[in-house]
């Protein structure tokens, strides 16, 4: 990126106000559906992230994957079971939300202190011409083997998803006649109604 | 080669006048997006023109007639009335997303124009990732369409969201296929060196000649993606009244609408980048140059390149969004199976294949595939 | 723009994915936090190979990697979810006990 | 990527009164799991008028300009079920002339009515342009019925025992000129949809009726044809002169929609050549007949012989529906249309039932689109050709 | 691997075909480009109306002799005949005849019956107005011509299909004055006279 340092800093914490913001609203919004949406948010702001962090060919895979991809899926899995019913209240709940807040607020403080206090090893930004060459070059020579596993993961992953969401060729044990009857009526006019 | 390049002439120009270099590059920033939007933004209109006209032509029919020569100034008219339009949202609806969903159509499409040239200096960035960016972001675009269908409480919408989102997450894989080839032969994603690579011969090294499967695919992939009518389901109206659009009017129509016509331009403008030369022309303009002893720098013969250059592209999308819409307005609609099995059962297989042969071929004929 | 900020925001993304992991009732809202969770590893990935290893783009390698397998994941986790779903007829984290004894 | 096929909540969603795709207004509440159909229940209603009620409450004459409002794309054959049921009650005979017009008109309505069938059919599965085209045809049509009877639709143009007026000059020239006009225009249709491969998958196989089925469904017309039952009441019952025409029964064995489509093609085909052969068998003499008989030129005449002469102008408004009751019917391009009446020697008939084709095709709608995806229904509806006018009455 | 080959060289002879018949299809929609549209531009170009057309019904008063035909025929009995026995003469005296235009269907019938054929069709068929009361005609009102088609001067008159010269399928293409199809009944008696001399 050729971008002045100003403009990065700038970009930098509007980013991740954003994307503490989405992400807390992944988390905690009641409603799942804009949960779901806020985490295409949140991942498009990880993109931008990314972009800064001159990992262009990671951020349009990213905004493909994650957000073309994963999200999609998500949103598409949330409207197909959105049932709108309440969950049954469990016992001491809110303690357990209070509780694991309080843990996740000391792993935070606990890692910032230690991002800050560890010494990195920073070296000076060398300039590649072309992130995707070197990538290209990284997964075709070195990093051979994990990526020819990758696609094979992405295989199995694919096949057994599909088996497992797939619908069971045979009907249910229950006669479908009589199971589907009771499902079968229409909401807005009741049988013993209309027969009146 | 190399062209004329504006922005240099621009800050010179600035900076003749006295502005430093960095004032006269700030103004020079936001000159091309503009440029871009509103070119665009004309492009679809003048595509939602000429769907009235030819599908008036192909039905013997006149079509807007009135409304400036040929009907010419009718989207104008349509945007006019749209904008004034008052936008009712329905009961019951989401009013944030509802706003939001056409907002993220919208600016995912015109975001890719970002690296669509039209000509050889003529695009906002010549980012590396080229076409690969283009691919990415216009994945987003269903998040918005989902959007839609949920917001708008409707069930034909939540339908119409649901059935956009499936297709175009099955036709992004074969559209992606068929740009790999390209890319595997033109060595680059960036749109400028695929073209480039293009040049050499005028019509002869065309990437139509070498990558005729992967045309078809693309060409086909790209319909899907516009929601084009063989594959227009989302917005089937005999099934979905009018899909995720339903309970939309006013401005809030307007983005869709143009988003959808703007999408048709994109895809007219990759298919003439990927497949058919870019702003070549037909023949090699350069040694046309040589033969007339003109050298390639002077002014004047510059400018007649770049004109003829953006007048091949145009000319080439406008060619590819006139058989769009004649097929649309010929064909039937497929059905949902349908289109997920001609995705997955026949375009990736094909497309999978397509990359292969291209690897095979670029290794065996490096000189014509691009070693 | 020093690695520590982007190591930060890191680690806040990830301290809110755990948070979602443990108190989220939706099965699915758990599969999103998981993505938050490992969007902050990779995160952390391309901090490391801008400011660390930025000649050898190590880091940007590993970040394919962690997508690919999140994209495998999210499939089969909501693979699972829908399967679930279809049996027990409810998304609720507390309700899903077979692997309960 | 996976796309994965779920199960989802089931979906009751409300296609019509005012769906673009429901033909007017039919109202189905249709039960989807995804996009698959579970169930469908068509809701009638929204278009009735009463009309049997009010036929019983007019006479004959008065009752004529409402029938065309049954089925408002075949008008001609519900004035001649209109007419026929009583002429067959009280024993009225036809001229040959007016029988021929009366060919003509029917085999142009019919063609009207394939037309615009055609049209919508194949509108619903998405190709919108073939309706411009049998629009300009069925205009033509729709001119020649306006040259002849005086309204496009409404034509109010048959009469008991005969027609209301004589074809005006030219007219029988003009209809040839269509008829040889149209014949390529069907060749035009066909190459544009009949072999496209999305039509083909859309149609082929889809919403099939066995032989067996389709009579016990009761259904009549180009869905009893479709489905390889040559059961035409033009040959079964010989109603009008058909037998003097030349012409087959069109049938196919499919049982499908696309059976359905040929069968409909090809009977616009073939009526297309039994009004060249109507107009050009077409004997003189009278156009109408009047219900008293009376003869002029001496009790020695014959009726239909050229010198049989008929007094007065009008068949009588007061004409009245002899006492008993019989089902008379006709082919319509819909199916079977029939009229159940029974009169008591009074100028208003005492029951007018009306047995509508599209009502009793609709019928077995619910029991085609089951299983089937949403996008079906359309093309099943489309393919069974109701309209609400004549389903609701 | 034959069988196998044998499949895919079936599966793209299959594409091919597609494409062929989908090329057929879009042939055709081209081919319809150049054909001269067949729409009418309403109010720019208007269709003449047949001779039976049955448009707005005309009514002559002298001609009423108040005998209720158009009544009795009427669907609805719509028309609305006020009369006066007159004792003096034994006759009917019409004092008010109207017809509201807004129910009317326009079936014909109470001009095909009436026995004096006081009433008759125009050719005026768009009765518009904002108030519907105004469509309720009486005896003056009915009485009133409309203008012909052919005679109005920002009109284009177009022929319908049967009344265009043997062989014109287009009412475009044709000057509304040139004589239609058939026969007229003069020119069918010379015929037949001269059949009859030889």
């Amino acid at each position: 990126m050729n971008l002045g340092e100003g403009v990065q800093v700038v970009s930098l914490i509007v980013l991740a106000a954003m994307l503490t913001a989405s992400a807390m609203g992944v988390v905690l919004l009641p409603s799942i559906v804009y949960a779901a949406f806020l985490l295409g948010a949140c991942f498009i702001s990880v993109a931008g992230l990314y972009l800064l962090l001159n990992a262009d060919f990671v951020a349009a895979a990213q905004v493909l994957i994650y957000v073309g991809a994963v999200n999609v899926l998500i949103l598409f899995a949330i409207m197909l079971v959105n049932k709108r019913q309440p969950y049954q209240p469990i016992k001491l709940g809110i303690v357990r939300n209070i509780v694991t807040a309080i843990v996740c607020v000391g792993l935070f403080v606990l890692l910032s202190v230690t991002v800050t206090t560890t010494e990195w090893g920073v070296r000076p930004i060398a300039s590649v011409p072309s992130t995707m060459v070197k990538l290209g070059q990284h997964f075709f020579t070195d990093y051979l083997l994990p990526f020819e596993l990758a696609s094979v993961l992405l295989l199995v992953a694919l096949i057994g998803a599909i088996i497992l969401a797939r619908r069971e060729m045979l009907p249910d044990i229950q006669p479908s006649g009589l199971g589907m009857s009771e499902n079968l009526e229409l909401l807005e006019r009741p049988k013993e109604k209309a027969s009146i | 080669m190399g062209g004329i390049d504006l922005q240099r002439s621009l800050v010179e120009v600035l900076t003749g006048a006295g502005l430093s270099s960095g004032a006269a590059k700030a103004i020079w920033m936001p000159l091309p997006m503009i440029l871009i939007v509103l070119v665009v933004t004309v492009g679809a209109l003048v595509c939602t023109w000429l769907e009235r006209k030819i599908s008036a032509a192909a039905q013997q029919r006149i079509g807007p007639e009135y409304a400036g020569p040929f009907g010419i100034l009718i989207p104008v008219a349509d945007v006019a009335k749209l904008v004034i339009k008052q936008g009712t949202p329905p009961a019951k609806s989401d009013p944030l997303l509802y706003t939001l969903g056409p907002a993220i159509v919208f600016i995912s499409v015109f975001l890719c124009f970002l690296v669509v040239p039209f000509g050889q200096n003529l695009l906002i960035s010549n980012i590396g990732t080229g076409i690969f960016f283009v691919i990415a972001i216009s994945s987003i675009a269903p998040i918005g369409l989902l959007m839609a269908g949920y917001a708008s409480n409707n069930k034909y919408s939540l339908l119409g969201g649901l059935r956009a989102a499936a297709q175009s997450i099955s036709y992004e894989i074969p559209l992606a296929l068929a740009a790999l080839a390209i890319a595997m032969m033109s060595n680059s994603l960036s749109t400028i060196d695929i073209v480039s690579q293009q040049a050499d011969y005028g019509l002869l090294s065309w990437n139509i000649l070498r990558q005729p499967i992967g045309f078809v695919i693309f060409v086909i992939a790209a319909l899907a993606e516009c929601e084009r009518l063989p594959f227009d389901l989302p917005e089937a109206e005999e099934e979905l009244v009018a899909g995720y659009q339903t309970e939309y009017t006013g401005m809030r129509f307007a983005l869709f609408y143009g988003g959808s016509y703007a999408n048709l331009v994109l895809a007219g403008m990759l298919v003439s980048i990927l497949y058919l030369g870019g702003w070549e022309l037909p023949f090699p303009i350069d040694q046309v140059g040589d033969m007339l002893g003109i050298a390639p720098s002077t002014a004047w013969w510059q400018i007649i390149t770049a004109m003829l250059g953006i007048t091949a592209i145009l000319l080439k999308t406008y060619f590819f969004v006139f058989t769009a819409i004649l097929l649309r307005w010929s064909v039937p609609r497929v059905r949902i199976d349908q289109l997920l099995d001609l995705g997955w059962k026949f375009l990736l297989p094909i497309g999978l294949f397509n990359l292969l042969l291209t690897a095979a071929l670029k290794l065996a004929l490096p000189s014509w595939f691009g070693g | 723009m020093t690695l520590d900020a982007f190591l930060i925001i890191a680690a806040s993304l990830f301290c809110i994915g755990i948070y979602g992991l443990i108190t989220s009732r939706n099965a699915v809202r758990v599969l999103m936090s998981v993505e938050l969770m490992l969007n902050a590893v990779n995160l952390n990935l391309l901090a490391f190979s801008d400011f660390l290893d930025s000649s050898n783009l190590r880091g940007q390698v590993f970040a394919v990697f962690v997508i690919t397998v999140a994209a495998a994941e999210a499939a089969v986790g909501l693979a699972i979810v829908l399967s679930i779903y279809r049996s027990r007829d409810t998304v609720d984290m507390e309700q899903f006990n077979l692997l309960r004894w | 990527m996976v796309m994965i096929e779920t199960k989802a909540e089931r979906m009751v969603i409300n296609m019509g009164p005012h769906h673009p795709s429901m033909h007017g207004v039919l109202r189905l509440i249709v039960t989807l799991d995804g996009e698959n159909v579970v169930d469908c229940e068509p809701v009638l209603g929204y278009l009735h008028r009463s009309m049997e009620k009010i036929a019983e409450n007019r006479t004959i004459i008065q009752y004529l300009p409402y029938v065309t409002r049954w089925d408002y794309l075949a008008t001609m054959f519900t004035e001649a079920i209109t007419v026929n049921a009583p002429e067959k009650l009280a024993n009225v005979p036809v001229p040959r002339r007016a029988s021929y017009i009366r060919m003509i008109m029917l085999e142009l309505s019919r063609i009207a009515s394939h037309l615009l069938w055609l049209g919508t059919f194949v509108a619903d599965i998405g190709a919108q342009t073939p309706f411009f085209y049998v629009f300009r045809e069925r205009e033509m049509i729709y001119d020649l019925f306006e040259a002849a009877t005086g309204m496009r639709m409404m034509h109010n143009y048959f009469r008991i025992g005969g027609v209301a007026a004589d074809l005006p000059y030219g007219w029988v020239d003009k209809c040839e000129d269509f008829c040889h006009y149209f014949l390529p225009m069907v060749d035009e249709y066909e190459r544009l949809v009949t072999n496209n491969p999305i039509f083909r998958r859309r149609v082929e196989g889809l919403g099939t009726i066995g032989r067996e089925e389709a009579i016990n469904w009761g259904l009549s017309g180009p869905m009893l044809r479709g489905s390889g039952i040559k059961w035409d009441l033009r040959k079964v019952d010989h109603y009008e002169l058909y037998d003097e025409l030349d012409w087959d029964v069109q049938w196919d064995t499919g049982g499908d929609c696309l059976a359905r489509y040929f069968v409909r093609v090809r009977e616009m085909r073939e009526s297309t050549k039994m009004v060249l052969q109507c107009l050009k068998q077409m004997p003189g003499g009278s156009y109408e007949n009047l219900e008293a008989q009376r003869m002029q030129a001496g009790p020695k005449s014959e009726w239909n012989s050229m010198d049989y002469q008929f007094i007065s102008k009008k068949p009588s408004p007061t004409f009245k529906v002899p006492s008993g009751e019989h089902y008379v019917r006709v082919e319509a391009p819909k199916g079977e249309l029939g009229v159940y009446l029974i009169g008591e020697d009074n100028v208003f008939p005492w029951r007018w039932k009306i047995r509508p084709p599209g009502f009793i095709n609709l019928q077995v709608l619910p029991q085609l689109v089951r299983g089937m995806k949403i996008a079906d229904i359309m093309a099943i509806l489309g393919s069974v050709d109701i309209i609400m006018g004549e389903v609701d009455r | 691997m034959l069988k196998f080959l044998s499949k895919v060289g079936a599966y793209a002879k299959d594409a091919v075909q597609a494409a062929k018949y989908i090329g057929q299809g879009m042939g055709v929609t081209f081919d319809h480009m150049r054909r001269r549209p067949i729409t009418v531009q309403y109010p720019y170009e208007k269709l003449i109306p047949s001779e039976r057309f049955r448009g707005r019904i005309h009514f002559e008063f002298d001609k009423c002799i108040s005998c209720e035909v158009c009544v009795r025929v009427c669907p609805i009995n719509l028309p609305v005949v006020d009369y006066k026995f007159n004792s003096e003469y034994k006759k009917k005296e019409l004092k008010s005849y109207s017809i509201d235009f807004g129910v009317c269907i326009f079936c014909g019938n109470c001009v095909e019956y009436c026995p004096t054929n006081a009433l008759s069709m125009t050719e005026e068929y768009d009765l518009s107005t904002y108030d519907r009361h105004e469509l309720n005609f009486d005896s003056v009102a009915l009485g009133r011509l409309p203008t012909k088609v052919t005679e109005d001067p920002l009109v284009t008159p177009i022929r319908e299909l049967a009344y265009l010269p043997k062989g014109a399928m287009e009412g475009h293409q044709v000057d509304h004055r040139q004589r239609r199809a058939g026969q007229r009944p003069e020119e069918l008696m010379a015929e037949s006279k001269e059949g009859t001399e030889a």
